[in-house]
């Protein structure tokens, strides 16, 4: 799908962890055009560079997106500061998400942080195929944690928390034995988490999702750019990604 | 009717607006947002002798009204531009212009002249900018007897007119310009990014992984304006303005200064459609401060004319 | 309990911050938000030999995330500044800088020597970027020799240390430290204001009535943080440094790149309380990012070392 | 009074003539201190430099001060969107007012465009030293006019607008004869008008306001000054005036 400049209005915004926002948006062209592992590309008042943001939920009927986003500088800071009624413009559905081709197979989430919002959508999509779905869900601390009771009406759900506050002690990778069987995993997440899972499943199928600073987001300046597995060259994370074959980049 | 159309050495512009080089790649990703042939001009991103893979990231960062780049000459090489980019830019109704770079006077050379090869390009921009590895880490684009000798080979080497790109981190922009004109360059291209650096404070280094980056955007706009300015006054070859620019303001503000065209580069990034909507908006603006076409406007700020 | 003390040649400062020169007069206006004696120090306005009226309005543009001034160093001159408004500061708790500038050699030399005559200023911030009429508009600050030799004389004339105030409109800016160095300077400030320009659409001529100003404010952070993170890798001397800053993460950033205190100018016009809100917000700040100091965060930023 | 940096909360948002903006705000020490002639200098958001503005009315028991502006450039525009409930931060009272000693003498008040405001606040305070007041306004044309009847209220006011559209036609300088007996005038304008009249009236005792981009507004940049009539110096306009004697400066 094309991507297009849309007006997002904003519905309703509700701090759901520790500053962790989540945002209600209404827009009609990418409620009904987006993927799950899409982001939106947003404008914020007063920065001359957009912020990625994925998509965590859409309602299709209802012409909503949601995003679910963690404060993190001053993009996010202002962008928490937006209200009801407030109107914003994103680029999207920006970039390839997650593709999903095989119905009824089991599928492992393990998502950290505020990686865990793109695989709340994917989440729903392959439950509406009939898929069995687990999940691991790392944070910080039980302050960070949320959604935890949206994944578990998809299956499973694991929650672990690095200081053991909440959930399970230690990191999202102690618990992927505990996880059972699974077909092929997706994850996102920080990069040394990635770099954890991928060396831990080093056969299994699996599709994971990057982060990295972008000017443009739509693939034309190169910034954003990750090295292919081969070491001959680049993905573009924006347009190629943000979603690869887990052995198809050098984390 | 207000006349956008403007006429420079090799390039008959139906307007003065172009996206600048590094920030609209090839123009293929802005294709889908709008008609290129809109454009007056498409600038495509640095061709170098054969394919960079640039530097390591992070490569871009945000400042104040600006933001900071080190892409390091990603692109496939001068070769697979002209086969894989150009003939797609060409099939749009614009002016192309190539900017070509290089780390060594032969590098640049190959490069201008392989781009003889095509009969889409209208022009060349020399990017001057770039670290030049074999003498030693100076950049052509601060010494003007570097700048003037690698003008004089790419003029050699090009059938198409040159317009130099130059640095605006230099002491002495105006002993650039003159020294680049004295080489032959048929217009000058400006201004490229003021060399900045940001440290991120949690892990204490510089956020660019380069340690410096470029830095662009609305916050460099006045250094942009002034080169142009004292330029303007000290050579008779057109100049391509750029620093800054978002809207159509801006582009008479470069105009008065002494622009005879426009390029816009980091506003694609917050406004993919900045550009034709600056197109749009030109005439209403001229006519606002009293033009009736772009050319009136040319260099109509500088006061000592 | 985090250790805001820096001890610099000539300067024993309570913390680092001081508001920079130009932007804060001789301390009076702003005395009547706060106690002065809250400042690491106060850089006084530009004392010349004798007085001077400045130039024709406006002096003063606003730009993206900046402004620009050409106030042209409207002072009483130095005897009046020691009579009228040294004393006055000299009641604070605080350390005095006062910055000199001039037209030619000998009128630095007879600022330089009649601060002197006062016990109340703690150091000289030599500021080499005004225009030297006598050479031919040459400035002392973008000519290495120049700079060496104005430095050399006002060492000489002064018994205090003298803090040279480098300009960043210079192709190689380690290049004039190290002259400045070498000639005796005990430390640097930097960076002053890059040479700029705004148009006024309606009159079409340049905004200030000086043509060009310098721009300073959040715009020019990046090329300040660039040249002190350059510069402190090639001298020994310590830097103020300035130059867009306007919270206590500026100040961490600047610390970092290798300053040992941070002046604020346009920052005061936006927020007159900046100054001691940055005081009392840079322990919690550098606590977060793990330092207990300012002096251990000194150029922590630099890789090379 | 003490210049100091206050909160200002917006209690209402009018549009009173074309691109002309009535606001008014809560402020108790503003309020409560300022004279007729001193300004605001506020901040905008996004902007680096503070806009002056005049303090066009005091309602000292409501604790409101309404300012009057024309959007012209970025800031105005960006002010003409705040909306009633929010906030702005303001140093004021700023400069030096009208100094009016007299009672029960006739003054003349002179406003050009935007330059009418400060009068407001100033024939108020005369109106109520029982002075008699004769009032001069100066528009461009009808669109532009905005407070005629409040001046009314004050005294015999003549309207005159530059093409004629509405009341006289004209220049203020024109109507100055029309206007009759006065001992002394307040003027507050554009500099062509300010020159116009001061040379008309050479040897009228007589205040004007003074406008010039400002840096600071505290009297600290030097960026705002004007030539003292003695060629011998400059006053700066944000501390020293903006009022001067007619005689004082060289416009
Ligand atoms: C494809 C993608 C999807 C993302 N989805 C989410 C999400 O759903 N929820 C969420 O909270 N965060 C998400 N992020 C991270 C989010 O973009 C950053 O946290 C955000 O840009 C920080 O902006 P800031 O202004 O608060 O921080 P600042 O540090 O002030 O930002 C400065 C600049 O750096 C960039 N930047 C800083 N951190 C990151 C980062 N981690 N990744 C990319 N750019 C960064 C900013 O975009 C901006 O250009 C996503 C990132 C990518 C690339
Ligand atoms: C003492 C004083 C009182 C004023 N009172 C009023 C008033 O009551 N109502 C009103 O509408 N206007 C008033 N003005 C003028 C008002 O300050 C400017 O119209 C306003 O600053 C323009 O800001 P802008 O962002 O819209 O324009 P821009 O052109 O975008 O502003 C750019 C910069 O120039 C400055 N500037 C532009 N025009 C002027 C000007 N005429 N005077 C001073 N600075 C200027 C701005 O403050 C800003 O720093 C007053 C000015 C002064 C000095
Ligand atoms: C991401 C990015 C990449 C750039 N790449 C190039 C390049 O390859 N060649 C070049 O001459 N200039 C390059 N530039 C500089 C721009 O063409 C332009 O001169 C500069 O950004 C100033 O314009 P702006 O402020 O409108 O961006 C690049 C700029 C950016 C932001
Ligand atoms: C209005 C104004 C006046 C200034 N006057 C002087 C001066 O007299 N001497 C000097 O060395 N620097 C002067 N400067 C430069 C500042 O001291 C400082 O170096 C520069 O503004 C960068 O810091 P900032 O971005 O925090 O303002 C002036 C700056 C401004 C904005
Ligand atoms: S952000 Fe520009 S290519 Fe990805
Ligand atoms: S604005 Fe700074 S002295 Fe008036």
């Amino acid at each position: 799908m094309m991507i297009q400049k849309e007006n997002m209005i904003i519905r309703s915004v509700t701090n759901i962890a520790l500053d962790t926002i989540e945002m209600v948006l209404e827009n009609t062209y990418i409620s009904k055009t987006a993927i799950p592992g899409q982001f939106l590309h947003a404008a914020i008042e007063g920065h001359t560079l957009r912020r990625p943001i994925s998509i965590a939920d859409i309602d299709q009927e209802k012409e909503t997106i949601t995003i679910l986003f963690k404060i993190l500088g001053k993009g996010t800071e202002k962008l928490a500061t937006y209200q009801p009624g407030m109107t914003f413009d994103a680029l999207g559905p920006s970039g390839n998400g997650f593709q999903v081709d095989n119905t009824r197979a089991t599928y492992l989430l393990i998502g950290g942080g505020i990686g865990v919002p793109p695989l709340y959508y994917l989440g729903k999509t392959l439950a509406e195929k009939k898929c069995n779905i687990v999940s691991i869900l790392g944070f910080q601390t039980e302050e960070n944690v949320f959604y935890e009771e949206r994944f578990q009406a998809l299956g499973k759900t694991f929650i672990v928390t690095n200081d053991g506050s909440y959930g399970e002690t230690g990191f999202v990778t102690d618990i992927i034995e505990k996880a059972g069987h699974f077909d092929s995993y997706f994850s996102c997440g920080p990069v040394p988490m990635l770099k954890a899972i991928t060396s831990k499943l080093p056969t299994k199928p699996g599709l994971i999702s990057l982060e990295e600073r972008m000017g443009c987001g739509v693939g034309a300046c190169m910034a954003c750019v990750i090295p292919s597995a081969d070491g001959k060259g680049y993905q573009k994370i924006c347009s190629d990604g943000p979603v690869f074959h887990a052995q198809e980049v050098s984390l | 009717m207000t006349n956008l159309a403007v006429r420079l050495p090799g390039l008959e512009l139906k307007n003065p607006i172009m996206p600048a080089s590094g920030c609209f790649g090839f123009g293929r990703e802005y294709s889908s947002f709008y008609d290129l042939g809109k454009l007056g001009a498409v600038i495509m991103k640095a061709a170098t002798g054969t394919g960079r893979l640039g530097n390591p990231t992070p490569r871009v960062a945000e400042t104040a009204s600006g933001m900071l780049n080190a892409i390091g000459l990603q692109n496939p090489g001068v070769e697979k531009i002209i086969e894989n980019e150009v003939p797609f830019l060409g099939a749009y109704d614009t002016c192309i212009i190539a900017n070509i770079a290089g780390s060594t006077l032969e590098e640049y050379e190959k490069v201008a002249s392989t781009f003889n090869e095509t009969n889409l390009v209208h022009a060349l921009e020399l990017n001057i900018s770039c670290p030049n590895v074999k003498e030693g880490g100076i950049q052509f684009g601060t010494d003007p007897s570097l700048a003037q000798a690698v003008t004089e080979i790419v003029k050699k080497a090009s059938k198409l007119p040159v317009y130099v790109k130059l640095s605006p981190n230099v002491t002495n922009i105006v002993e650039m310009a003159k020294a680049v004109e004295a080489a032959g360059a048929d217009g000058l291209s400006m201004i490229n990014t003021l060399t900045g650096m940001q440290i991120h404070l949690p892990s204490r280094k510089p956020l660019i992984a380069n340690k410096t980056g470029g830095l662009s955007g609305p916050a460099i706009k006045p250094v942009a304006i002034r080169m142009i300015y004292e330029v303007k006054q000290h050579v008779d070859i057109p100049i391509i303005g750029m620093g800054g620019v978002s809207n159509a303001e801006d582009v008479l503000e470069f105009l008065l200064a002494g622009a005879s065209a426009v390029a816009v580069g980091t506003a694609n990034f917050s406004n993919p459609y900045v550009c034709p909507e600056i197109i749009d908006a030109l005439p209403e603006t001229l006519e606002r401060y009293g033009f009736n076409s772009v050319e009136e406007a040319i260099g109509k700020g500088i006061m000592s004319v």
